[in-house]
């Protein structure tokens, strides 16, 4: 699947990358791919896998997602914050399966001629991905245990755990 | 109807599995569902539904060939 | 020279590196030297070199330092962030000498348990080391003509060309 | 006294050289070095000095060994 379609957004070069993979995510890659000469500035986010949770030692997470959701969500955020910022590219892949502590789960790079719209259109896309695309974590820990992911505190504030709370709305 | 559920609906639910009930709408699916397992409602309450990939109100009329998937919170990242 | 000093902040693991590097910036060596799995969030800025500006074709840029001060200085926005952002680990490495269009002319890893932090300290470290840091780049175009990098516009702002506008101060 | 230059300035200016004149504050030297290129005068307006790695007000009294940086507004990254 290409993330971003040159046809609605000729500006944008097409970055060819499965927004799902149930493979390692291959950071080194991706930022090959997403280098670009008229970008001024690259920022590359990557979400990893912490080794502790709620106190427990993590041995690693198991993603689950409605791969066909997920993977439209998260070309089409991709591609409505490149239009947004006007980035030169941008791209984000999420992993599904197994995901050992330290290993990236999700990594999200933005290309723009200014650093601003990078860091803001990349805070954008990862909040929206974390929050909307149907993926879920399961945690694995050493003591034995695995417990679901939670979802997001948004709910507090919204009242409705599918109604959340942008940081990144206040910069765009 | 097909249904499918995710992440943790499935301590509740089979993955995926096919329902004959006469069902009209998708809060008529919530209903039937909390009742096969009351446990289930308060993660029931939170979840989104989508028909054929797409998001759909609990107002949806359910069409008999419809696949229906059963969305908890994302939890992703 | 250490980037961070351990005695200082013993909850940033060091890493060893120099802060001014005459040699092509290693992304992948500088994100795998800030691999930590304490952190579940890494962000990484890369200002590269455009291939044009002010409608000239850009052949590279020189960045010429003061380069005691300069290393100092960064040294010393890095381990402000990390403690005002409790990273567990942080570097920033800016280039001197000569550098094409398209290669990356400074680098900032920072890496948090939660991105807010990471985003936000990265942001804070890129905007000193560019407005303060004494660093400077000389244009070298395709036309064989030559221009020293002009200063950032802040002084229209401030009214001193050293004082500067930061634009993460409102999400510290 | 020793005086560093960067950047642009050494449109003007040797990168380094010594200065044997009497000068007693920062404030004396940029007077003495707008006078010896007068085209330099914008750009030294926008200057910071620096003793021993240290920024220095224009106050700042020189010592006779010092080694004075002038430094253009930063333009790195």
């Amino acid at each position: 699947m290409k993330m971003m379609k040159s046809a609605l957004f000729p500006q944008v070069a097409e970055v060819d990358i499965t927004p799902l993979s149930a493979t390692d995510l291959d950071l080194v890659q991706l930022l090959s791919l997403a280098h670009d000469p008229k970008a001024g500035a690259v920022v590359l986010f990557s979400g990893e896998v912490r080794d502790n949770s709620t106190g427990k030692t993590v041995d690693y997470l198991d993603y689950e997602a409605h791969e066909s959701m997920a993977s439209k969500m998260i070309c089409a955020i991709v591609e409505e914050a490149a239009k947004r910022w006007h980035l030169t590219k941008a791209l984000a892949q999420h992993r599904t399966g197994k995901v050992m502590a330290g290993e990236s789960a999700v990594v999200v790079i933005t290309c723009s001629p200014h650093r601003k719209e990078a860091y803001a259109a990349n805070r954008y896309i990862i909040d929206r991905i974390k929050h909307e695309a149907p993926i879920w974590k399961c945690e694995y820990f050493t003591d034995g245990t695995k417990e679901w992911g939670g979802n997001c505190s948004c709910q507090k504030i919204t009242g409705d755990a599918n109604k959340h709370v942008y940081e990144f709305e206040d910069k765009a | 109807m097909k249904i499918k559920v995710f992440a943790a609906l499935k301590d509740y639910f089979d993955k995926d599995f096919l329902l004959e009930e006469d069902l009209k709408t998708i809060a008529d699916l919530k209903a039937h569902l909390a009742q096969q397992q009351p446990k289930a409602l308060a993660l029931l309450n939170l979840c989104r539904f989508a028909v054929d990939d797409e998001f759909v109100a609990l107002s949806h009329l359910i069409h008999e060939n419809d696949e229906i998937s059963v969305i908890p919170p994302s939890s992703g990242g």
